[in-house]
């Protein structure tokens, strides 16, 4: 089965998740997600507030976070393949591994996450920081 | 590969998406430097750092996607590294000792996960340093006389082990150590013929190409380690062979090694000068396995003979306070029996590390006590010459059934009243020279009884009455503490005391303490740690690897505040030079500060207390020590003490 | 040597000392007392005094007399009028080696005596640095000589020291770090800690070694290798001292004179070219690597003053390269650039890149190990670290030698005309490249900012937080910082050659604390502080280094980025846990420190090292570094646990 | 020449010690001395444990002044080529005599506190596991 025609299942199943508006899962209770999300080392990458580390899970639309289904179908996706070196890739998350109600734990406890970040003019430091850029060179200091 | 290679630094953002990604695309389009930096780096990747407004449908769709990198690789049922993992269960090894490291993350997965009770039958040990991880299977390998595993990550495990490699190589304690290899990923750690950099410390190495190849590596590797001269072997597992997949692949059998004994007719002629001498004794070196030690106490109670031990300086050898270990009742012996030990009228001597030194020392570095030239009388740890009668070259432990057996034979009834009668005499006078060998010990041992810092026989001393009746084991080097334990102690297990560093190797007791703390765990034994400072502070983090996997460790600090033979040696040098004695202790001492020891222990999660100097108080805190390790807790005391 | 050999031991306690008084002379064994003899150096040649101990009555007379004439041993060796080790002191002294690092060892007893005690000034110039482990010594002498691009000795005990610091020289060897190793060598002493060829352990991952035979050799040897560290390519060298001629007899040695190595750089008619394209070039453009000393970076920026060159730099990643935001450092006005020079990197037109380890690896590893990176056969594309840039054409020759024959002719050729045009181009140029830096420093505070609040702490606000701190401080950021981040990249100004020391060069854990100690020596001399954004993993490995910062007042200040795991790993076993659908709920056994969590303020506290924290609210962190810069200014190293965001 | 400088020695003793006796030390300064020049490595802290014993000793290196300088300044004549740890040589330049005095001075000050074996109930218990029979199981 070549490339291009596995991306096209993929498309077709994602598209059917969009449009059919697949049954409501029953939502997850955040307090086991937050152990969870521990256990399973989300936190790992995702940071423990979902704003550091490799991808953030705050203050973004993405529908796999938006949709549980979708975030699901994210989870189990990604079998079939192994690459040689060691990767830091999202890992796969099979049903086995992290059962559907787990899953829905630690989404219902990414729902949780909010963006706290203030901006940068807000921030003193950064201010000196700024300033600092901005100021000539002096070659002895 | 250009000199900046090692500068390349790779932004944060970019470290994850970079590496999915990154086998695919490794074209940089800047100059992204990605720094070559952990132990397990990552895929270089362009290092803009990505703003933070909501991902597009297209992402979204690359994101699903996630378009699978050039080399696929279908989804792997049955990996080869659980095959490896069930080929050490099956051999009984009990724990793999190991640094973390990316060369061997699908055997430590798979250790981790595979089989219905996964970590157990091995037990991954986690270790703050790979010397660390060689020296519990150094503590492991001479309490109980068989290997586990070491783990080690590539290059880098290799050197970070060297020392505890030579030492267990030097004192011929049997160990599997796997060295993981990933030829594609950080370049630095891997290399062609890894083996060569530890090849002339190591009894055995094999470097298998394939699956099958891997699984008879490995259990090759356990017999070359069982077997006579026994010591270090290396397996370089390759990442492609821990990670492909296996199939139906069968996990072949394991069949232990042979090793060859007295043959039947040389049997027969030893036991009837053992039975027919009116005096026989039986000198017992370091045996190899507990059974050989069962099996010399059963020759020596069938013929009655006094014996001779090294229970005291090393495992696996005579209990020492036996009825029959002792002078006897006469000294005029008219027949002794070596056991990997003279003197002796007939030794059986098997093979040592030094029978396949030249042979594996490809790089001629010729190791002292090794090479061809003879050491100098004057060398400390150079065999001492000894009178030997005949020597034969077969492993004693293997031909002591035969030898038995032969024995039994010869017994009549007449011969065993005989012997009977004797062996009372000789347990008799045995007891009476032991009563009398502790009474002049201790009339020496007494003086500096009260001083404070503590005098080390003190120590010693109070220790025997709390653990003569637990089933322990003193498993750190004793001679730095005066050996006090060797006259006070009753030697009567095979692991009784450990032994000292096998090549004087400083940094050796915390790790083989906490080796013999994996052996104890499952047994329900305590480990007894008399702790220099010096030793401690090489690798510290054992104590947390105590901690973490509750090891039954008691460590006692025979803190002295300095590497102190080395500030004997600096004023002896000074004095003899005439200037600055008083300056000695500079670059030998660990004064100013002084390291607090509780502190560094409660750090790594180990309960402790001290410092003690008064010595009325050793008491009291040995017992809280002791029932802290019999409840699974490590547990250190530090203890101020006389330098010697 | 019989299976048990580890079982024939020395003397018990009391003899000890009194059987060695006469040991050379009388070793005939009577009852064979075997006593375990154990330490590195393990006590004197056993004479098996009488079997039992002796009582604690008063000497008798003819004990006296017997203690008071102590026969000497058969072979008196006079005691020497100059110690052989004194003359080395000397030559090292002369050489300007500053610092000496080791793990005392008895095999170099009489070179450590005359390091303390020789001179008028003992100790000082070369200074004992007491480390716990040899690999911390070894670490050390590569923080210092990444820092001040010349080498200094670390002293090893024989077999075992070499093992115990085999992966810090290979890091050495691997990252081209300037070093002079000396390895004790006692033939008569304990025979495991001897051996014939000991260099050859290490043979392949070093530059150059000998073993000389003579005190007048040695001499020499000493300074040769000194030369051999410093020549490109620079690296770790290995000198054996046998212990007789560090006691050998040195009265009527002569100290040779030191000749320094003489680099050759590019010859007068490559000059004269390169010159000429400079100067005809409208846009050039220098493109910096790693050079080999300060001197050398000061050549690279006058060269770009003079020719008015926008240049590429790499003091981000490294030391010993252009200051990044000095006016010429960037993209430029125009980044049409029509001629490229590199020094020691490309992508360039014309690059002079000096001899890499690589051109030696081959002639030293006669064991055929062949290391990644360093065999014949290339590494894989798919390997980081494995790309290089585009180099149109490459002369093999030192970059920084060549600098001051390039300048002389280009100042030659400068006419009043070209000054001006010149001049102008400058000018545009560093406006440019202000506005470049100020918009890249707003672009990385944007992204910086997410997670600004967040407990456990983000480390893009560790590194924020510290830049105003140490802006006007001589600071040295001596940690490799790709696990935390590399904040400092975008938000620092790496203005010196030693402002960042780089990554490990062989990406070996257990580096960074060694070599932030290592720079810490190199500052405490020169006023400086060492920044060590510390990864909890790499500081498990010889902690002790603590100790030896507490014990010589070394101004570092330590920040632990306490992820409580090698967080790498963790990662890495995840997604083998994943990819095989089982148990990623346990990926973290084996990977992570927890259970018990590890206290790093206790710890530092145990070697005498002020510290505080674990600190978990990020509002506390300016405070907190505020005291640790103080504390370093005042000689005393300080650590900061800081519980942060994995990465 | 090694007996002629004993006999020198014996007779300074049996002359009564006419030589004059340097004054007494300061054992305050001395105790500092005693750890500063690591004597107490070799002899511990309280001169009763180590290599030999300075408490409870009649010899006249530790009671008579000038046998205890002689000593002091004695081996000057070898260094043995591998490491030794018989008594160093302290000579002027490295500790002068009013300092080794006061040394001697702290050295007096020892007592041998050793209580005797049978007063020890601990040692009675040592003993009496070692007259224990074998017992192969434990």
């Amino acid at each position: 089965m070549t490339l291009s025609s596995k991306l096209a299942i993929v498309f077709l199943a994602l598209a059917a998740a969009f449009a059919g508006g697949a049954s409501a899962q029953t939502a997850g209770d955040p307090a086991r997600g937050k152990t969870l999300y521990f256990d399973h080392g989300c936190y790992g990458c995702h940071g423990y507030q979902g704003q550091t580390g490799a991808r953030n899970l705050v203050g973004t639309n993405s529908p796999i976070i938006a949709k549980p289904e979708v975030f699901l179908f994210f989870l189990r996706q990604r079998g079939n393949f192994l690459p040689m070196i060691p990767s830091t890739a999202m890992p796969r998350f099979s049903e086995k591994a992290l059962p559907d109600p787990q899953a829905l734990d630690i989404y219902a406890y990414i729902k949780t996450f909010k963006l706290d970040a203030p901006d940068v003019a807000s921030i003193p430091v950064m201010g000196q920081i700024e300033a600092s850029a901005a100021r000539a060179y002096q070659a002895g200091r | 590969m250009s000199n900046d290679a090692g500068a390349r630094e790779l932004g944060r953002r970019a470290f994850l998406k970079g590496a999915a990604t990154g086998t695919a695309a490794m074209a940089t389009a800047a100059p992204g430097l990605a720094e070559a930096r952990a132990r397990t780096d990552e895929a270089a990747a362009p290092e803009a750092a990505v703003a933070a407004p909501p991902p597009n449908a297209s992402q979204i769709a690359r994101e699903l996607s996630a378009s699978p990198p050039a080399s696929l690789t279908p989804l792997v049922t049955r990996p080869g590294s659980d095959l490896m993992v069930e080929v050490l269960k099956q051999m009984g090894v009990e724990f793999a000792a190991a640094n973390p490291g990316s060369s061997f993350e699908a055997l430590q997965e798979s250790i981790v996960n595979y089989g219905d009770k996964p970590n157990t039958m091995p037990e991954f040990i986690t270790c703050l340093h790979e010397e660390t991880a060689v020296d519990m299977a150094s503590g492991y390998g001479r309490a109980e006389g068989k290997p586990m595993v070491a783990l080690l990550h590539g290059t880098l495990g290799l050197q970070h082990a060297a020392m505890a490699i030579y030492q267990a190589y030097y004192g011929g304690t049997p160990m599997l150590i796997i060295a993981g290899r990933d030829d594609g990923f950080i370049q630095a750690h891997t290399a062609d013929d890894m083996a060569a950099m530890v090849r002339s410390f190591t009894k055995w190495d094999a470097h298998p190409k394939t699956l099958p190849e891997a699984l008879a590596a490995l259990q090759e590797g356990y017999r070359q380690a069982t077997t006579a001269p026994t010591g270090p072997v290396v397996v370089v597992l390759d990442t492609e062979v821990q990670k492909e997949e296996a199939g139906d692949f069968a996990v072949p059998a394991y069949r232990p090694p042979v090793i060859a004994g007295l043959d039947a007719a040389a049997a027969r002629r030893l036991a009837e000068r053992l039975i027919n001498a009116k005096n026989p004794r039986i000198n017992v070196g370091r045996l190899r396995t507990p059974q050989g030690v069962r099996q010399a106490v059963q020759l020596a109670e069938l013929i009655g003979a006094s014996t001779s031990s090294q229970a005291t300086v090393g495992p696996m050898s005579f209990p020492n306070r036996h009825a029959s270990c002792g002078p006897g009742a006469a000294t005029d012996y008219d027949f002794t029996l070596g056991l990997e030990i003279g003197p002796a009228d007939v030794a059986l001597m098997g093979p040592t590390i030094a029978s396949i030194a030249a042979t594996r020392d490809k790089m001629g570095v010729a190791f002292g006590g090794l090479r061809a030239k003879p050491s100098p009388p004057t060398a400390p740890l150079a065999p001492m010459a000894v009178k030997i009668g005949e020597t034969i070259g077969l492993d004693a432990e293997a031909s002591l059934p035969g030898l038995i057996a032969a024995v039994q034979i010869l017994l009549t009834a007449e011969r065993r009243d005989a012997i009977a009668k004797r062996a009372a005499l000789t347990a008799a006078a045995n007891r009476k020279a032991n009563v009398e060998g502790v009474r002049k010990a201790l009339t020496v041992k007494r003086t500096g009884w009260n001083s404070s810092p503590v005098s080390l026989a003190r120590i010693y001393a109070e220790l025997w009455p709390l653990i003569e009746n637990e089933d322990w084991c003193l498993a750190s080097p004793s001679v730095l503490s005066g050996s006090h334990h060797r006259e006070l102690w009753a030697h009567n297990k095979p692991y009784s005391y450990l032994g000292l560093p096998p090549a004087g190797g400083i940094g050796y007791g915390a790790g083989a303490c906490a080796g013999a703390g994996l052996a104890a765990r499952e047994r329900g034994r305590i480990i007894i740690n008399i702790q220099t400072d010096g030793d401690m502070n090489y690798a510290p983090g054992a104590l947390w690897t105590e901690a973490h996997h509750g090891l039954p460790v008691l460590s006692i600090m025979h803190n002295n505040r300095a590497w102190h033979q080395e500030l004997m040696f600096l004023t002896f040098m000074a004095g003899a030079r005439g200037r600055g004695t008083d300056r000695a202790h500079i670059g030998s001492t660990l004064r100013n500060p002084f390291i607090d020891y509780r502190k560094m222990a409660e750090a790594y999660g180990v309960a402790g207390e001290g410092p003690i100097e008064d010595p009325a108080l050793l008491r009291a805190a040995f017992k809280r020590g002791i029932a802290s390790v019999k409840a699974g807790r490590p547990y250190l005391i530090d203890v101020i003490t006389q330098p010697r | 040597m019989s299976n048990d050999a580890d079982t024939r031991k020395l003397v018990g306690r009391r003899g000890f000392l009194k059987g060695a008084a006469v040991a050379p002379a009388a070793m005939a064994v009577s009852a064979p007392e075997l006593a375990d003899a154990q330490t590195r150096v393990a006590v004197q040649a056993a004479a098996a005094a009488s079997a039992g101990a002796t009582a604690v009555p008063a000497p008798t007379p003819e004990q006296v007399a017997r203690e008071t004439s102590a026969t000497p041993p058969q072979t008196p060796t006079p005691t020497v009028k100059v110690p052989g080790s004194d003359l080395m002191v000397e030559v090292l002294k002369r050489l300007g080696v500053e610092f000496c690092t080791s793990n005392p060892g008895s095999s170099f007893e009489a070179l450590q005596e005359s390091l303390v005690n020789y001179g008028d000034k003992p100790n000082t110039m070369p200074e004992f640095i007491t480390c716990l482990h040899e690999e911390t010594a070894v670490d050390m002498a590569t923080g210092y000589g990444k820092a001040e691009g010349k080498p200094m000795v670390a002293l090893l005990h024989g077999t075992l020291g070499l093992q115990h610091a085999s992966m810090a020289i290979y890091q050495a060897y691997y990252g081209g770090v300037p070093m002079v190793i000396i390895a004790g060598r006692d033939d008569g002493f304990i025979q495991a800690h001897t051996a014939n060829d000991m260099a050859a352990m290490v043979r392949s991952f070093t530059k150059w070694d000998a073993h000389p035979k003579t005190l007048p050799e040695a001499l020499d040897v000493l300074q040769e290798a000194y030369r051999q560290a410093i020549t490109a390519p620079t690296g770790p060298v290995v000198v054996i001292l046998d212990t007789e001629i560090q006691k050998a007899e040195g009265a009527g040695v002569a100290i040779p004179t030191y000749r320094p190595p003489v680099i050759p750089g590019i010859d007068a008619a490559t000059a004269e070219r390169l010159a000429a394209r400079l100067l005809a070039a409208k846009n050039p453009r220098l493109s910096v690597g790693k050079l080999r000393t300060p001197e050398g970076v000061k050549n690279a920026v006058k060269l770009a003053e003079l020719v008015g060159a926008s240049t590429a730099t790499q003091s981000t990643s490294g030391p010993m390269s252009f200051p990044n935001r000095h006016p010429a450092c960037g993209p430029g006005a125009d980044t049409a650039y029509d001629f490229t020079l590199g020094l020691e990197s490309g992508p360039a037109d014309v690059a002079m890149m000096g001899p890499t380890i690589a051109s030696i690896a081959a002639l030293r590893d006669k064991m055929g190990v062949a290391f990644g990176g360093l065999r014949a056969s290339p590494a894989p594309t798919t390997a980081p670290g494995g790309g290089g840039s585009k180099i149109g054409e490459k002369i093999d020759i030192d970059a920084e030698a060549s600098l001051p024959a390039l300048i002389a002719v280009v100042e030659k050729a400068m006419t009043p005309a070209r000054r001006r045009a010149i001049a102008d181009r400058v000018a545009k140029n560093a406006a440019a490249n202000q506005k470049a830096t100020v918009e890249g420093v707003h672009k990385a505070l944007e992204a910086k900012r997410v997670g600004w609040n967040n407990s456990p702490v983000s480390l893009g606000r560790i590194y924020a937080e510290l830049a105003p701190l140490i802006e006007n401080e001589d600071w040295c950021l001596a940690s490799p910082t790709a696990f935390s981040g590399s904040h400092h990249r975008d938000l620092w100004n790496h203005d010196k050659p030693y402002s960042y020391l780089g990554p490990q060069p062989a990406g070996g854990i257990g580096y960074g604390a060694g070599a932030s100690a290592g720079a810490g020596l190199a500052a405490r001399e020169r006023k400086r502080i060492v920044i060590n954004i510390q990864t909890d993993g790499d500081m498990n490995f010889a902690p002790g280094v603590l100790w030896t910062e507490a014990h010589h007042g070394l101004p570092v200040l330590s920040i632990m980025h306490n992820n409580r795991a090698w967080h790498q790993e963790l990662m890495f076993l995840e997604f083998m846990a994943g990819a095989r659908g089982r148990g990623t709920d346990r990926a973290h056994i084996g990977s992570t420190l927890r259970d018990p969590f590890i206290d790093y303020k206790k710890m530092a506290e145990a070697y005498g090292v002020a510290g505080e924290g674990p600190i978990t609210d990020p509002n506390e962190l300016a405070a907190a570094f505020k005291r640790g810069i103080a504390s370093v200014k005042a000689g005393k190293p300080y650590l900061i646990d800081v519980i942060t965001q994995p990465r | 020449m090694k007996i002629v400088i004993v006999s020198i020695l014996a007779l300074g003793f049996a002359a009564g010690g006419a030589v004059a006796a340097p004054a007494g030390g300061d054992p305050v300064r001395g105790k500092q001395l005693y750890y500063d020049h690591g004597c107490y490595g070799c002899h511990g802290y309280g001169g009763q444990t180590g290599a030999w014993n300075l408490v409870g000793t009649s010899s006249p290196i530790v009671n008579n002044a000038q046998a205890f300088l002689f000593f002091l300044r004695q081996r000057g004549g070898f260094s043995p080529m591998i490491p030794s740890l018989a008594m160093p040589r302290f000579s002027e330049a490295a500790l002068p005599d009013a300092q080794a005095l006061d040394i001697q001075a702290y050295i007096k000050t020892f007592k041998l506190d050793a209580p005797d074996v049978d007063s020890i109930p601990l040692m009675g218990q040592i003993e009496a596991s070692a007259a224990k029979s074998y017992d192969p199981g434990k």
